[in-house]
């Protein structure tokens, strides 16, 4: 949809280069490398802060509860837009999937729950499909659209299916089961020990660790699951290919005898599945009803997300866990935590800076990183917390802070947002 | 098939009423009747009527980001097609109300939440509450039962109204125990509303304060609470409702955690209005329903209080007396 | 006319030896005919050449041939069956495979998934699939690696990769629309040679081009096409490419003037020790060169030599890291894109989709385009829109744009009217200098003609030219003098009044040395 | 000629004839299985609730509300032309409204001069606020998607921070809100119909003015070409010498300057102060409506006022119809979707119709047939 200023300027694309493509390629030792480098420093800060939540298996936990419903949008965005379509209507089938979720669920159980609610985002998905693929209809115009429609129709929905039902309601459906959750066995108790010593690294690692074991959701391992498996469907198997060549090149695809009406509804359909999934994740797991409005806004998050992930799984995995862990943080300490923050984030723009100069890189925008990071040492040092007001733009400020600091290069599929007509290429 | 449409059928033909039957125009605020909350509230107030006093009703609700004329309008179509009284819950209506009930001065209307202003004509009666009355007794019944010195509230929106339930509580808690720490958490800030309808914000930020050692927490939030009473039942906490007896209300797997709910009687209020209306009582201006009316209350449901009641009671008497006053900002 | 070999001339062929047959085919497009009861037969094992003027409906019918469209009468024979193909899916299933005009190819996929897609039940998108390529790109002397991504390769990369693909189907009759339209004279050798390779072991290729004496040399069978009609089948043999034209055209061509210099001594835009790079990579390095008033400057160069870089830097769409540019007497190193053109250079871009043309805006806009600011496009701050309109008019009329009006949008034209508007509106508003990439590709030889006219004309009123173009006998044609452009470097500079494509061609790949030398004994 | 021109006019009509038909079925549809009144619903909607004055009533406020959403789609629009998404105008015009209800209640000017500073107060707000995420985009490459969605959210707790610094504090009031901005600084309203307590704003005439800026900006001006060739193709516009990163920070701040202008005709024509119920979500209307009205100055205010009609006559659906005010949205989706899809529909007729009048002249003179026919 947007314009892309790089390339109008005539920027180089760097996949040009032979450096762009290696970069690319990130190996699983050094993708350790850099978390256990990031969990020192995150173990430092903490020491030094005293702020021991930053990185307790509740924080842990809670992100990846408040992370998951947002993945799930953008993993949908994600197979909407390789296949070309843009999907601003993801909030719209959250939505679906959270009301699916709550009919479902309180009548059949959670799993019932999902598969309505998944059904529902997969309907949401279908109406996209009809009117963007086959209808050629603006991607835009369809997904606010679908949003209104989304937010209404649960609505009218709800006053016919839980009104009069035990705590339903216009706005609420009843109470609903939650999906099993389970505790790696043993461990818990003993690392929630050693978490408890709050020793330099070691607590800090016991912690998060007790986090990823301790009460998680088959449906968090669920979400994980799906996660990976996009990544294998979509970069492993043939019906990827085919998928994302719809994405980068429709015409190309028609021109080798791919259906390409067929990939992009079986893309846009499974991405009204997985933002139902996300949904149904808000209904069940982080809350147990559906609750009219309950998506608050996840769904462009989630498009966020993906964008931000440069429209890879592992990528909007990593936007997706950096918003739910920032919400986590001043939901559950607010500005005790974010003060902490405010220390980390000094430490590593301050490393940038190091890095920057033993590079010899352009010297202004290391000035202002270095300004940046003395600014931020002197907020921290002069305050003790950071006021409740502010500490819920947190997620927020820190997306856009991250994204404007690793001047991205992201790389939407060449065809995403294009309307496409069978035989009119070439 | 929605909430609006089972009005007519329960007119007043079978009543028993000996007066004519009153026609009670109801504006819900966003969400209405059905919300579980104080919209809810206020029509259980007009149910009783319907059936006490065989009155007849029509309600409307607000729209989300509606203007300021489309609530206007509301009252107005209400108000031209004969409904009178007619009843605006919440604050949000308070402009509309002035404007309309001086277009009808023969007409009588009632605002819940928000105080007569200098513009409020003479025919609109405020109900307002002393939630932060209510609040301090339950902040008395949280001190008491805490065993750790360390209790939470959770308000779903930050906005004074919320305030003041925060002050009330804070200002019990800190009656039993001077040195209490209390956290405060808001899910979010107007104009983001959501914050009373994200029980997993609700949840996340229950969990916090129960990993920081609170082991009763107060949740104002409205649908965001049943995240909070969840986070209390997993970590065998207690937890504390609002506005009605939440212990009934909620689902009932977590009832059993909610040691007491502060009450704030919209219902009262909206049924005392009409009747007053019925029986040609009404009285103008700014009507508060606080402890001594009986218009805010601790629940008891399920004897977890019991122990601690006379505490409370006392307390409740002295403000009643007027010997504690209760702030109503934090 | 008397020239043309009939069609009756040529014997008809049995059934069984015929590889497709083209009968009764029409195909309508809103506003115009593409094809109109075309019939053709292609013979097994031979190579079969389709010519005809932009637009003539060459495109649309290898398009009905292979299943992307539907034509709306006639039918369709492969190998003596009677078919009907409603995806290229069932053409593909027929052994037909093809090689579209415009590359179809995904920019982010590497060479391996652009090639096995749609095919992937036979190798699999993994190892099998990647030696499978590597046998067949070792087998025709395509030599292409097939984990770079796509956007990585120059375009005769591209092009093998497209035939790569045709190929890794198993195909046994070849589609190639305008495949040579991009290549340098050893990439097309090469092509040719692949295609002979590809005859003798039976298969069957048809070709289209505009390039008429490559059909010639390399064609079995020519059809010519003329505004959706088959009008003639000829014999490469017994017909030069004067006459293979006049029967495409309808009428006889002009004959080709004589031109004499018109190089002044006045220099009109100077570049000195222009340095630019992308990344670490140095694409041009130290480029120095000077056009004066009515003097034609010919870059030769295979594709991808800093040749695109070089016009961007010069229209100040890319910032170099040395070197001054002048036009006439002032600096303009340090000049907006704007201010280049409303001092007076104008811009044929290489690729005019991209850079050249809004092709969801009507003509008129277009004509505004890169004008925004000069007369008769607008009046201070605001748009003239009657005076665009006129002038469009004018460009239309002078140009021989074949459009129904100036209201229809760019998309609307055919790819050879579209650079007529565009030639037609970078020489208006007396422009000093004209940087001009590859301005008659895809053109056909009548509007091409007329393109290089309309060059010479303006030459001759003093106009500056920087010319690219990747077709050396334009090139040769045109040029007052030709640099050679090898890895972002000037490697030796030609007198076109003696140099032959031949030389010009090993220059441009660095394969002669010697000729580098003559190169520079001739600037002395 | 008058043939072709009939057809033409018949095939524009066409398109929303079609669409409006569709979503009355659809809807009834939804009303039929709900159980709900399908006679008396579309009855309520297109003749009022029968009420003295209602239907003037509703039509009064269809123009008030019309001409805040119009402001939100031009706004939006403005971005559209040139690709750029801008989806922050919710936040950019509550940021605006929320600036200027301050300065409004502190100034004390004559009349005109007091509204001008208003005015301005709110696009320079606006436009500041936008321009964050059009200086991240140039400067930084971050996509304005996510950034506006981000600066809506932060627009939000700022907001929030702020009204409680200012808030007049009334004790016993529940809502809070900026001080009221005196009379000088107050759009007077029109009364076009005697006895009907419904004022238009006066702002009607403001947002008439954008309309028209808005289309002789575009369709006019250099600095309208180079948007819109920037939004056809930025490459090409690139190589015509526009300065792109420019065009993406100027037409950002523009479209955040209108956004700026969202909440003054409810600000200066009714509520003269911003407090906690000030209407919020209408940049997200406003997205809706550009898109259905093409863009195009006119297309867009016949939709803003279409989905104005639609939210006010909530109110009699609910009061005389007993539908749930639900309705009225899911109708708003509804119509969005049968509108484009309408067009589509009616663009492929015409293609087709186009391809037989071809294959009709073929057969009428085989001659001229091959020729590029004038469409
Ligand atoms: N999809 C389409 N829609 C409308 N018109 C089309 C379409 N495809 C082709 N045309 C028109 O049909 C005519 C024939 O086009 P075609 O592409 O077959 O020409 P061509 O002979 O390949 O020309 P060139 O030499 O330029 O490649 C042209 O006038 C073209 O504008
Ligand atoms: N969807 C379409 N609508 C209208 N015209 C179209 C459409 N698709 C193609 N055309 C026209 O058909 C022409 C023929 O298409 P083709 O791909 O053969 O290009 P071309 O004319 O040969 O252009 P070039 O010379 O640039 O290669 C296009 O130039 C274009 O003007
Ligand atoms: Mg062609
Ligand atoms: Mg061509």
């Amino acid at each position: 949809m947007s314009i892309d200023i790089a390339e109008a300027a005539g920027a180089p694309v760097p996949a040009h280069t032979e450096s762009g493509r290696k970069r690319s390629r990130v190996t699983p030792v050094t993708l350790l490398l850099a978390l256990a480098g990031g969990m020192v420093l995150m173990s430092l800060v903490r020491v030094i802060t005293g702020a021991n939540d930053i990185d307790s298996s509740g924080t842990v936990s809670a992100t990846l509860v408040l992370a998951v419903p947002i993945a799930m949008a953008g993993l949908g965005g994600l197979w909407a837009e390789r296949a070309g379509v843009v999907n601003i209507g993801l909030e719209g089938m959250m939505i679906f999937g959270t009301w699916g979720a709550g009919f479902g669920g309180y009548q059949w159980g959670p799993w019932a729950g999902l598969v309505c609610g998944v059904l529902f985002g997969a309907l949401g998905g279908l109406l996209h499909a009809v009117a963007t693929v086959t209808f050629t209809v603006d991607h835009i115009v369809s997904g606010v659209a679908l949003n209104l429609l989304a937010a209404g129709l649960v609505k009218y929905l709800s006053g016919l299916a839980f009104v009069g039902k035990p705590g339903g309601g216009k706005t609420q459906s009843p109470y609903i089961d939650s999906p099993p959750s389970f505790t790696v066995p043993g461990v818990s108790d003993w690392l929630k020990d050693v978490e408890a010593k709050h020793w330099l690294f070691v607590s800090d690692l016991a912690g998060v660790v007790r986090g990823l074991t301790t009460n998680v959701s088959l449906f968090t391992i669920l979400a994980l699951a799906l996660v990976i498996g996009t990544f294998f469907i979509l970069w492993r198997t043939a019906f990827g290919l085919r998928l994302r060549s719809c994405g980068e090149s429709p015409v190309a695809a028609e021109s080798l005898g791919v259906n390409v009406y067929r990939y992009k509804y079986a893309a846009v359909i499974a991405s009204g599945a997985f933002a139902g999934f996300g949904g149904v994740y808000l209904a069940e797991v982080a809350a147990s009803i559906y609750r009219d409005g309950q998506t608050g806004g996840r769904g462009y998050i989630g498009l966020a997300a993906m964008i931000f992930g440069n429209w890879r799984p592992g990528g909007l995995l990593a936007g997706s866990t950096l918003f739910g862990y920032t919400d986590a943080l001043q939901l559950r300490r607010g500005g005790e935590s974010v003060h902490a923050l405010l220390l980390l984030l000094a430490l590593i723009l301050l490393g940038i800076v190091v890095w920057r100069v033993l590079r010899r890189a352009n010297v202004a925008s290391t000035l202002v990183a270095a300004a940046c990071a003395v600014g931020l040492f002197v907020w921290y040092a002069t305050t003790t917390a950071v006021p409740d007001d502010f500490t819920g733009m947190t997620p927020y400020v820190a997306t856009l802070l991250v994204l404007s600091l690793s001047a991205q290069r992201l790389r939407m599929p060449a065809a995403d947002g294009l309307p496409y007509r069978r035989g009119e290429g070439g | 098939a929605c909430g609006s449409s089972d009005d007519t059928s329960s007119s007043g033909s079978t009543s028993s009423s000996t007066k004519s039957a009153l026609k009670v125009g109801l504006a819900y605020d966003i969400g209405g009747r059905g919300d579980q909350s104080f919209n809810d509230a206020a029509a259980a107030g007009l149910d009783k009527a319907k059936s006490d006093l065989g009155v007849t009703a029509q309600e409307a609700e607000a729209t989300t980001g509606e203007s300021e004329s489309a609530k206007e309008d509301r009252l107005r179509t209400l108000a031209q097609a004969g409904y009178n009284p007619v009843v605006a819950v919440g604050f949000a209506y308070a402009g509309a109300v002035d404007k309309v009930a001086a277009e009808f001065p023969d007409a009588k209307f009632a605002i819940v939440d928000s105080a007569k202003g200098d513009k409020t004509p003479a025919n609109v009666t405020s109900l307002l509450f002393a939630e932060n009355e209510g609040s301090y007794l339950v902040g008395v019944i949280a001190a008491k039962k805490s065993k750790s010195g360390n209790i939470g509230f959770i308000g779903g929106v930050q906005v004074p109204l919320i305030q003041k339930f925060e002050a009330g509580y804070v200002a019990g808690a800190k009656s039993v125990n001077p040195d209490i720490k209390i956290q405060v958490k808001y899910l979010t800030q107007p104009p983001d509303f959501s914050g009373f309808s994200d029980p997993a914000k609700g949840k996340t930020a229950a969990q916090g304060q129960l990993d920081a050692g609170a082991d009763v927490i107060y949740a104002a939030a409205g649908g965001s609470g049943g995240g909070v009473f969840e986070a209390c039942k997993a970590a065998g906490a207690s937890a504390i409702g609002v506005d009605s007896d939440q212990a009934l209300t909620a689902d009932a797997s977590v009832r059993d955690v909610i040691i007491s709910s502060m009450l704030k009687k919209v219902d009262v209020a909206v049924f005392d209005f009409i009747k007053a209306n019925q029986d040609g009582t009404v009285k103008g201006g700014d009507q508060v329903y606080d402890l001594k009316k009986g218009g805010v209350d601790y629940a008891t449901t399920g004897g977890h209080v019991d122990d601690i009641k006379a505490d409370v009671d006392k307390a409740k008497q002295d403000i009643i007396d007027g010997k504690i006053t209760v702030p109503t900002t934090p | 006319m008397s020239t043309a070999t009939d069609a009756t001339q040529t014997p008809p062929a049995a059934a069984g030896d015929l590889a497709v047959r083209l009968t009764g085919i029409t195909k309508r497009f809103p506003g115009v005919v593409a094809n109109h009861d075309v019939n053709i037969e292609v013979r097994k094992g031979t190579v079969h050449a389709v010519v005809g003027e932009n637009g003539a409906g060459k495109s649309t019918l290898m398009k009905i041939l292979y299943g992307v469209q539907r034509p709306d009468e006639g039918t369709i024979e492969v190998a003596g069956q009677s078919v009907v193909f409603s995806s290229p899916s069932d053409a593909i299933s027929h052994g037909i495979g093809m090689v579209y005009q415009h590359f179809m190819l995904a920019d982010n996929l590497t060479v391996l998934e652009n090639v096995a897609l749609g095919a992937e039940s036979l190798f699999g998108i993994g190892d099998r699939a990647r030696a499978k390529i590597r046998e067949i790109s070792g087998s025709y002397g395509l030599d292409v690696d097939p984990d770079v991504l796509v956007e990585e390769l120059g375009v005769g990369d591209r092009q093998r990769v497209e035939i790569l693909k045709v190929l890794y189907r198993g195909a046994n009759t070849l589609i190639l629309d305008e495949p040579t339209a991009v290549l340098v004279p050893q990439e097309v050798d090469e092509l040719f040679a692949n295609l002979r390779e590809l005859k003798s072991e039976g298969l069957t290729v048809i070709f289209i081009s505009h390039k008429l004496d490559e059909v010639l040399s390399v064609a079995d069978d020519i059809t010519v096409v003329r505004r959706g009609e088959t009008v003639a089948t000829v014999d490469p043999q017994q017909t030069t490419s004067r006459q293979l034209a006049e029967l495409m055209v309808g009428s006889e061509l002009p004959s080709p003037q004589t031109r004499e210099s018109t190089v002044t001594d006045v220099p009109m835009l100077s570049v000195r020790d222009l340095t630019l790079r992308v990344g670490e990579r140095a694409v041009l390095e130290g480029i120095d060169f000077t056009i004066h008033r009515g003097e034609v400057l010919g870059i030769a160069g295979v594709e991808g030599n800093g040749q695109g870089e070089l016009v961007d830097a010069l229209m100040g769409l890319r910032l170099p890291e040395t070197g001054a540019i002048t036009l006439g007497e002032v600096d303009i190193t340090d000049w907006s894109t704007r201010r280049r053109r409303e001092s007076g250079i104008g811009f044929i871009p290489e690729d005019r989709h991209r850079q050249g043309l809004m092709l969801e805006a009507p003509l008129w806009e277009n004509r505004i385009l890169g004008h925004q600011t000069q007369p008769p496009s607008s009046r201070g701050p605001l748009i003239n829109r009657s005076g665009a309109r006129a002038d469009t008019e004018r460009i239309v009329r002078e140009f021989d744009v074949r459009t129904p009006g100036i209201d229809v949008t760019a998309h609307a034209l055919s790819g050879g009217n579209q650079q007529k508007l565009i030639v037609g509106r970078e020489l208006s508003g007396e422009p000093v200098v004209l940087l001009a990439a590859h301005p008659t590709r895809g053109v056909d030889v009548g509007a091409q003609a007329a393109i290089w006219e309309h060059i010479r004309a303006a030459r001759s009123a003093g106009l500056a030219v920087l010319l690219i173009s990747a077709d050396l006998d334009e090139l040769i044609g045109l040029s007052d003098t030709i640099e050679v452009i090898l890895r972002g470097r000037f490697v030796g500079q030609f007198d076109p009044a003696n140099v032959t494509p031949e030389q010009l061609g090993s220059a441009m790949t660095g394969a002669d040395a010697s000729d580098r030398q003559d190169g520079q004994e001739d600037q002395a | 000629m008058k043939r072709l021109d009939l057809n033409r006019i018949g095939l524009a009509l066409a398109a929303p004839l079609l669409a409006v038909a569709f979503s009355v079925l659809v809807t009834s549809v939804i009303l039929l299985v709900a159980g709900d009144p399908v006679w008396l619903t579309w009855k309520t909607l297109i003749f009022g609730s029968g009420q003295p004055h209602a239907m003037t009533r509703t039509l009064l406020q269809t123009v008030n509300l019309g001409t805040t959403y119009y402001l939100s789609a031009i706004a939006v629009a403005i971005g559209f032309r040139m690709n750029l998404f801008n989806i922050g105008v919710d936040g950019q015009y509550r940021m605006a409204v929320f600036a200027a209800a301050v300065v409004g209640s502190w100034l004390d000017l004559p009349r005109p001069l007091h509204l001008l500073v208003i005015i301005v107060v709110a696009m320079v707000v606006g436009a500041a606020w936008a321009s964050i995420a059009g200086l991240l985009k140039v400067g930084r490459g971050v996509s304005e998607v996510i950034s506006t969605i981000m600066l809506n959210a932060i627009a939000g707790y700022l907001l929030a921070y702020l009204l409680r610094k200012v808030a007049s504090g009334e004790p016993a009031s529940n809502n809070i809100s900026t001080k009221e901005i005196p009379l000088s600084g107050r759009m007077p309203g029109i009364t076009l119909v005697p006895d009907v307590p419904v004022q238009t704003y006066g702002f009607v005439f403001v947002a008439i003015l954008v309309g028209f800026g808005y289309w002789y900006l575009l369709g006019r001006t250099r600095f309208g070409f180079d948007l819109r060739a920037t939004g056809r193709s930025a490459t090409a516009a690139v190589a015509s010498g526009v300065n792109v990163k420019r065009m993406v920070l100027i037409s950002m701040a523009l479209s955040g300057a209108i956004a700026g202008l969202v909440g003054l005709p409810e600000l200066l024509g009714k509520t003269y102060q911003y407090d906690l119920s000030f209407p919020a979500g209408i940049g997200f209307t406003g997205i809706a409506i550009a898109l259905v009205g093409r863009n195009s100055p006119i297309g867009v205010a016949i939709a803003a006022l279409f989905f104005a009609y639609l939210n006010t006559s909530s109110n009699p659906l609910q009061i005389i119809a007993g539908v749930a005010p639900e309705i009225v949205v899911v109708m708003q989706g509804i119509i969005t979707f049968a509108v484009v899809v309408a067009y589509e529909l009616v663009r492929r007729y015409g293609v087709a119709r186009e391809q037989r009048r071809v294959a009709e002249q073929l057969t009428a003179g085989p001659g001229t047939a091959a020729q590029e026919v004038t469409a």
